[in-house]
């Protein structure tokens, strides 16, 4: 899958990692475009509702990236998120959704370099995982063609009466 | 214990007494030394200067031969063997590509599973044994060990202790155990500032005058030091401060043992078997001169002990006397 | 619906090289929701922010999105602006496309596509921004400095004379700090006890300043303004209030053979202690470590074994009983003046570093480090300011010094330069030279870095008029032959190999972060960079302040700092600090957590993740009046926005301002998308 | 040996950052270096002037550059011979052919008579069964060498980096 | 089980509750009875047909059994771990409720049969496989005889390791395999004793991060909030699953995460209200392998 171009969606803390990212820019340390970031307070914020919409809506990838333990900006947001998404990636695996296509990583401010190895490793481990399909086929995410604003009026692909099987629905006993 | 063991060219040649002493003294630690079969040089500085592939390739068909003969470790008792045969694995093991590209040289398989290991790990790790065994040996032929009056100064040479990454199993700066062995043979170590300063290495032929100005500086700083002889660990670093010391004229010489020759005098092995004869600065001085001392040592002790008899009897008689 | 107006910012060349403003904006003016869309050379600017005010005027805006640089350089500026312009600044938001993306990409199809998303993303966020009111809490003016050397002293004074009270704490027996070891200090070679003293002094007096020395910070609660911390006045064994600092106790102590740390270690002290002559409070210290007394007590022994100082106290002041005590300080600020420790080239080094073994690992008795050199010249030193080596107290004719030991040596894990050694080995030839006139100084160095005022003058003067013999090299190694200690080193400007047989050596030893210092960040919630020094909020813009609110730094804790700067970075925490409390309420960022009572159903995770203990119990009353139940409340003045109480609510009733579910939830749904 | 060479270790460094290959190969500084490895063990910037020597010289070999001064580059020569001939390096055979190449055909003579007493002159050289491994070994780097040699040429167009040399400037002898 | 009724009896008579909640024998097996007279007290039974957990009637939110006034609740092992989370989490006080604890053995799996069976490996519940509650701690009155380990294997581990060794498209095809039929109708909501939230996250729309059609995106949403709100605190009682109306192997996602919480945390649900969940705690050294 050498020309899959995978769409990562980052959520990371606002003290750290973002700032590590800008340090990344103002260190002018190039690296993949596919990442596209979501700037929250803390990891500690982070909800692992985040990473499953992000999914659906067609991510091939997640990276959550937050402060080294001990030095959360609010003392123990990122002792929460390891928590949590220790057991959260063990429910994703049993589910079968591959945890390798989420990255955890902890960026500090002044790791830019850091930041742009966590962005290149995971475009390139999920390019060569190939897109999502399994997961994106099976809930009827929007693909790229689509207009990205067409889930607004009715969820994609559904033909009005929400409640008998979506025509795209291919998953299930097929 | 068994260890495979890679001798290296000079072992036959300008160092034989570094084997035989060796041999002597693996014999009586009961150390079973399994020579690999059909090793080849180590190329030595040449290869390293020559080509980096080559000088990973040479070292690492001893590896590989010591691997197919089911070595887990091989002892490398010559400095600078060790130096290269660690040297290799380490870069097999680190630098892409080599583990394949050598393999592929030598044209037999190597998967740089064995351990390389050097005299003074070997003889730190058995400092303990040697001291029970030296305890145990009867003291009347020896009258006390005389190695106990000798002030030695331990010589590292630079390929024991540098690399850093492939040789690491003592202090790169400050080495000590060398130091160790010593005092488990009941010598003492002397504290000198040239243990790991080079000694000329391969110039020792193709320009003898660096090696001259190099080792000579190594000689008085020893002699400065109060050091009656030095302990070598490799054969080159050993031929460059015996060997062509005779050139510098020093007055007197400095004898220069091996640390294998130092470790048998003190398990009592016979200096015939442990090849002294081979050394060019003689050190037949050295052991006379530690016997002399060795006596008038045990002398003194024993004036000092019947004084102290002498007093204590006197005390114990004033004592019955006032009760 | 809403009005969203869309500022797409070149930034001069910074975004405009790799990602095609022009076509973000038009892309983005598609979008709907947004009403008014533009790009302009310099957003930041004043003519740019004139954009922004008349579109919010014209095209009646409910919404700005800046697509231009980080949030954490403008996102205040265009905030301020639309607060000008009318609307609520909340409902501004910055989309980063300079850090996050022209930058960082050369592709300018990729680039410009990858801004259009950010930009559609926070666009969409905004749609759902709620505009927000800045929450005002009390401040305590009071402050406390952390650390007692010329850093915290200034601080102190400057608050105290701004009118408010402080409370210094210092961990030694005495404040002073390193500058009350200095003998002279560059680049007016003026003594250092003579300008340090006074100021010593006027703090004692200080009406407004409380001090605690032999005390360290316990605990921190609270937040900015609102500090609650828990001091631990170590055990003294003097009680302060009967000692007069007559000095009998120390006269009569019998053990007079401990190291004195005030000596670096050269000079010998007694276990109970005044570290130096004009040490402030005068008051002596118990060293229980090395007390005979205390060593038997710890043997278990049933007489204590000594006790000479307590029959020589005539005030009764000496208490052998008395344990750390714990005393507790409401203040508004904290400033952080730890000040630093020399590196020690020793054979055992803390993680990460490297001892230096070409130089002995110091075990050689003439090599000493700059600090004990300053002890050897001053007149309260060991040697009463004689200039007399250590191994044999005879007069050194030749010294070495050698620059950069430790610094500037990734290899030995220290790869900054402690921009105070070139000056003070200057300053040591001097001092060296006045004193010893027929004495040879050499000095190793790479390279003279001189840079403050009147400091190149200073280091050329110990060149031209004291006659140091500069050497541009490193040494290679130090080692002791006979009476000599014989120093190798190569002059890369003569390319000659170099030898110096030295009486002595003077290393100048990189400057390191005070020991604990990690511990204390950690109770500050401050961050600190690998070498352990403290991270400012801004290294250029925010040099004296963390980010954590409320706590400031001053002098060699953030980075190697000399007297000139860390007095300057005092001051400045001082103007900070006076800042703070000169109005009664502070300002504090809306952006809190707010439960919706409806739906909580009292199962309080949220109280037992908040970090802060902002979440309260409220009762819950049916409608005859009684107590029906409990639902969580978050005190908007204690809670920092960190959200995690948002995360673990299973019914999502509690919702952080500014980081919305529903701001969140378009956020991800923009990307859809791209 | 930084005493006696006229370019120290700095200075090689130096000359390699700036690609001077005019001022490196003419001079024998490279090759009186030991690899006794304290420049590396010294250097405060994690510099590595021990390998960069070792390439430097395998630079020169493969530019035809020269094997340093008559004796050391005879040392060498003849220490791979022997290698080749039998797998194991004879002093004896080492000896001859050194002496042969460097032409100081006295050089420790003397002392053979006291070498052979001591017995620390084999005479007959020991070969070793393997010893065709060896020439394949030693073949397969020749090869490895001449395609670097080749891609070097094809790079050798390529102007130095370095500025040119003035014309004063003082070759060592 | 006349202890289990004299007791019953005895609450009744004294006052102390107003309502003793148990099991009573009825039409097809055993079904949950709100005994508020004396009298009635002899239709209480116990045996191994009783697998409810009655823990779920405890939750305020149940206002028609709260307005009976103080209970008594019978609770085998597993259902006192339930009331253990509900004190925990605050949802009722301790005095607020008499727990009638009884020694259980084991109890049958799905579909109950109308008469008691002996145990057997293969009517025994797969969650009764090494119990270490058959005697609940968590108890004021504890009845009934002492109980021999139930028979059985860990079939429920069994099939979790069966499912671990497989590729994960494999498991992602069972898996929308069996989440494809559900419709979201919160059966095994309902079930749960320690699913007691008023508003469900299922139930918020602004924004509605679970749609709630029964199309597989939002099927898989619901499962995984579902499962990572009772990560380490789900006691293993299998209800939801028997719950299922169309029989989704749910027990098998909250045993997993049972492993897993032990695995990482070392944390076991227990009966004792005083041991915090291990979600919303943490400890500094907990294991990061799974982060850069």
């Amino acid at each position: 899958m050498a020309d899959f171009e995978p769409r990562i969606t980052a959520f990371v803390c606002n003290w750290c990692t973002y700032t590590g990212a800008d340090l990344a820019g103002t260190s002018r340390l190039h690296m993949a475009s596919n990442v596209r970031i979501i700037r929250l307070p803390c990891t500690g914020r982070i909800d692992h509702m985040f990473i499953v919409k992000a999914f659906e809506r067609g991510a091939d990838g997640v990276i959550v990236s937050g402060c080294h333990p001990a030095d959360c900006h609010y003392t123990a947001g990122n002792y929460h998120a390891r928590r949590r998404f220790g057991v959260f990636r063990e429910l994703l695996s049993f589910l079968g959704i591959d945890p390798k296509r989420v990255t955890f990583s902890w960026v500090s401010a002044s790791e830019g370099g850091k930041w742009a190895d966590v962005v290149n490793s995971t475009v390139e481990r999920v390019r060569t995982m190939g897109p999502f399909d399994s997961y994106h086929g099976l809930v009827g995410a929007a693909s790229p063609a689509d207009d990205p604003f067409a889930s607004f009026e009715t969820p994609a692909g559904a033909t009005g009466d929400s409640a008998a099987a979506p025509a795209s629905h291919t998953g299930g006993a097929s | 214990m068994t260890l495979a063991y890679y001798p290296g060219c000079s072992m036959h040649g300008t160092s034989r007494e570094y084997d035989e002493s060796l041999r002597a003294v693996a014999a009586t630690l009961e150390i079973e030394l399994r020579e690999i079969d059909d090793w080849s040089c180590c190329g030595a500085s040449s290869a390293h200067i020559a080509d980096h592939l080559l000088a990973v390739a040479l070292p690492a068909r001893n590896l590989a031969l010591a691997e197919a003969q089911g070595a887990s470790e091989v002892l490398a008792p010559c400095a600078a063997c060790y130096n290269r045969l660690s040297g290799a694995a380490h870069a097999v093991a680190d630098e892409p590509g080599l583990a394949t590209k050598v393999p592929e040289v030598l044209g037999r398989p190597f998967t740089n599973s064995v351990q390389v290991t050097s005299i003074v790990e070997l003889l730190q790790g058995l400092a303990p044994a040697i001291e029970e065994r030296i305890g145990r040996l009867d003291r009347r032929r020896w009258r006390g060990n005389p190695l106990e009056q000798l002030n030695i100064a331990a010589y590292w040479g630079c390929l024991l202790v540098r690399p850093a990454a492939t040789t690491g199993f003592d202090d790169a700066e400050q080495p000590t155990g060398m130091d160790d062995v010593i005092r488990a043979c009941g010598a003492n170590p002397v504290k000198w500032n040239m243990a790991v300063e080079c000694c000329g290495g391969a110039f020792s032929v193709s320009r003898t005058s660096s090696v001259l100005r190099l080792s000579r500086a190594i000689i008085d700083d020893a002699r400065a030091s109060g050091a009656d002889a030095i302990l070598a660990a490799c054969p080159m670093c050993h031929g460059n401060l015996d060997f062509r010391q005779s050139a510098m004229n020093l007055d007197p010489p400095m004898p220069v043992l091996y640390i294998t020759q130092l470790v048998g005098l003190a398990l009592g092995l016979p200096p015939e078997r442990l090849g002294f004869a081979r050394h060019f600065v003689d050190t037949q001085p050295l052991f006379t001169q530690l016997a002399q001392k060795a006596d008038t040592a045990a002398a003194e002790a024993a004036e000092a002990a019947a004084a102290k008899a002498a007093k204590a009897a006197a005390k114990t008689a004033a004592k019955a006397g006032v009760s | 619906m809403s009005r969203i107006g869309v500022f797409v910012c070149h930034c001069g060349e910074n975004i405009g090289r790799t990602v095609d403003c022009a076509a973000v904006a038009d892309a983005l003016r598609e979008h709907p929701g947004v009403a008014h869309a533009e790009d302009y050379k310099y957003m930041c600017s004043d003519p740019g922010q004139q954009l922004i005010k008349k579109a919010i005027a014209d095209d009646h805006l409910t919404g700005v999105v800046v697509c231009a640089c980080s949030p954490h350089m403008h996102e205040k500026t265009f905030r301020r602006a639309a607060e000008q312009a009318g609307i609520n600044p909340f409902l501004v938001e910055m989309a980063n496309v300079r850090e996050h993306c022209s930058w960082i990409h050369e592709d300018r199809e990729q680039a410009t596509a990858k801004a259009i998303d950010i930009g559609r993303t926070i666009v969409e966020k905004v749609k759902h921004n709620k505009p927000l009111e800045t929450i005002r809490i009390p401040v305590t003016k009071r402050a406390l400095v952390i650390g007692g050397g010329i850093a915290g002293i200034q601080a102190a004074l400057d608050i105290a004379d701004g009118g408010h009270d402080v409370v210094l704490i210092e961990k030694d027996a005495s404040i002073g700090g390193h500058m009350s070891q200095l003998s002279e200090t560059f680049p007016t070679l003026d003594c250092s006890q003579c300008i340090l003293t006074p100021r010593m002094v006027e703090a004692y007096q200080h009406p407004r300043i409380k001090l605690h020395t032999w005390s360290e910070v316990e605990k921190v609660d609270g937040y900015i303004g609102n500090f609650t911390v828990t001091i631990r006045k170590k055990a003294r064994s003097v009680n302060e209030d009967l000692c007069n600092g007559c000095g009998d106790c120390q006269a009569a102590c019998p053990s007079r053979k401990i190291a004195s740390e005030f000596d670096a270690g050269l000079g010998k002290r007694t276990a109970i202690y005044v570290p130096f002559p004009q040490a402030v409070p005068n008051i002596p210290v118990l060293d229980r470590e090395n007390c005979t007394l205390f060593k038997g007590r710890r043997k278990g022994l049933a007489k204590d074994a000594c006790g000479k100082c307590k029959e020589a106290c005539l005030k009764g002041a000496i208490d052998y009983d008395r344990d750390d005590a714990f005393v507790t300080e409401e203040v508004g600020a904290i400033v952080v003046a730890t000040g630093f420790q020399l590196y020690d080239i020793g054979r055992d080094q803390p993680e990460g570093l490297k001892g230096y073994g070409e130089y002995g690992y110091g075990e050689v008795p003439d090599v000493i480090d700059g600090m004990q050199f300053e002890r050897l010249a001053s007149a309260s030193g060991p040697t009463g300011g004689a200039m007399l080596r250590p191994s044999d107290g005879t007069e050194p004719k030749t010294v070495v010094f050698v620059a950069c030991v430790g610094s500037r040596d990734p290899e030995k894990g220290i790869s900054y330069c402690s921009k105070i050694c070139c000056m003070y080995t200057a300053k040591h030839t001097m001092l060296y030279k006045h004193k010893v006139h027929d004495g040879r100084t050499v000095v190793f160095y790479m390279d003279i870095r001189a840079a403050g005022k009147g400091y190149d003058e200073f280091s050329r003067r110990a060149i031209e008029e004291d006659g140091a013999e500069y050497i541009r090299g490193r040494v290679s190694r130090i080692f002791r032959d006979g009476e000599k200690v014989k120093v190798w080193g190569y002059d890369t400007l003569s390319n000659r190999q170099v030898e110096v047989e030295a009486d002595m050596v003077v290393l100048a030893t990189a400057v390191r972060p005070q020991p604990g210092i990690s511990e204390l960040a950690q109770k500050l919630s401050v961050s600190y960079d690998q070498d352990g020094f403290l991270n400012e909020a801004h290294p250029k813009l925010r040099p004296v302040e963390t980010n954590t609110a409320g706590v400031y730094l001053a002098g060699a804790c953030q980075a190697p700092r000399d007297i000139p700067e860390s007095v300057a970075m005092a001051s400045a925490t001082a103007a900070k600090v006076l800042g703070l409390f000169s109005a009664d309420e502070l300002e504090r960022d809306p952006s809190v957590a707010k439960v919706n009572e409806r739906t909580c159903i009292g199962c309080f995770n949220c109280e037992r993740v908040c970090p802060y203990g902002a979440i309260e119990h409220r009762d819950v009353c049916d409608v005859d009046g009684h107590v029906c139940g409990h639902v969580a409340y978050v005190n908007p003045g204690v809670c920092q926005g960190c959200g995690t109480c948002v995360a673990v609510c299973p019914s999502k009733s509690v919702e952080l301002a500014n980081f919305t579910d529903d701001q969140i939830y378009s956020e991800i749904n923009a990307l859809a998308g791209w | 040996m930084g005493g006696e060479m006229t370019l120290p270790p700095h200075d090689l460094m130096r000359y390699a950052i700036a690609g001077d290959r005019e001022r490196l190969f003419n001079d024998d500084s490279l090759w009186l270096c030991l690899t006794c490895e304290t420049c590396s063990a010294r250097c405060p910037n994690d510099v590595d002037p021990a390998r960069v020597i070792d390439a430097l010289r395998e630079l020169a070999a493969l530019e035809g550059a020269g094997h340093g001064p008559r004796n050391v580059a005879a040392f060498h020569k003849s220490f791979l011979e022997q290698i080749r001939m039998t797998g194991r390096l004879s002093e004896v055979g080492l000896i001859m052919q050194y002496k042969m190449r460097s032409g100081a055909l006295f050089q420790d003579v003397a002392v053979v008579p006291a070498m052979l007493e001591r017995g620390k002159l084999p005479l007959v050289p020991s070969r070793i069964r393997g010893h065709a491994e060896i020439k394949s070994i030693m073949a397969a780097c020749a090869r490895e060498q001449a395609l670097a040699a080749e891609a070097l040429a094809a790079t050798a167009d390529a102007p130095t980096a370095g500025p040119a040399p003035d014309a004063d400037s003082e070759v060592a002898p | 089980m006349t202890e289990l009724q004299d007791t019953a009896r005895r609450l009744l008579d004294e006052g102390e509750v107003k309502v003793v909640i148990g099991w009573e024998e009825g039409r097809r097996g055993v079904r949950p009875v709100f005994v508020t007279s004396a009298a009635d007290c002899d239709r209480l039974v116990f045996d191994t047909r009783c697998v409810h957990n009655l823990a779920t009637f405890l939750n305020p939110r149940r206002s028609q059994v709260a307005s009976l006034g103080k209970a008594a609740l019978v609770v085998k092992g597993c259902d006192a771990k339930a009331v253990a989370g509900l004190l925990r989490e605050a949802q009722i006080e301790r005095d607020g409720v008499v727990l009638i604890g009884v020694r259980c053995g084991g109890v049958v799996g799905s579909p109950v049969a109308p008469d008691a069976p002996a145990l057997t490996a293969e009517t025994v519940a797969s969650r009764c496989f090494a119990c270490d509650v058959r005697e609940p701690g968590l108890v004021d009155v504890l009845v009934g005889d002492a109980q021999p380990e139930p028979p059985g294997s860990g079939t429920l581990d069994e099939r979790i390791a069966a499912l671990d060794a497989l590729g994960p498209d494999e498991r992602f095809a069972f898996w929308t395999n069996e989440l494809s039929r559900c419709t979201q109708c919160y059966a095994c909501r309902q079930a749960c004793p320690l699913c007691y939230c008023e508003r469900c996250i299922v139930e918020k729309t602004e924004p509605q991060w679970i749609e709630t059609s029964p199309h597989p995106r939002g099927n898989f949403a619901w499962h995984l909030t579902r499962a990572q709100h009772l990560a380490g605190r789900c006691v293993g009682c299998g209800e939801c699953e028997r719950a299922c109306p169309v029989g989704i192997p749910l027990a098998l996602i909250n045993r997993k995460l049972q492993q897993v919480v032990l695995e990482l945390y070392d944390y076991t649900v227990s009966d004792d209200p005083a041991v915090p969940a291990p979600i919303g705690a943490y400890a500094t050294d907990d294991t990061q392998d799974f982060i850069k």
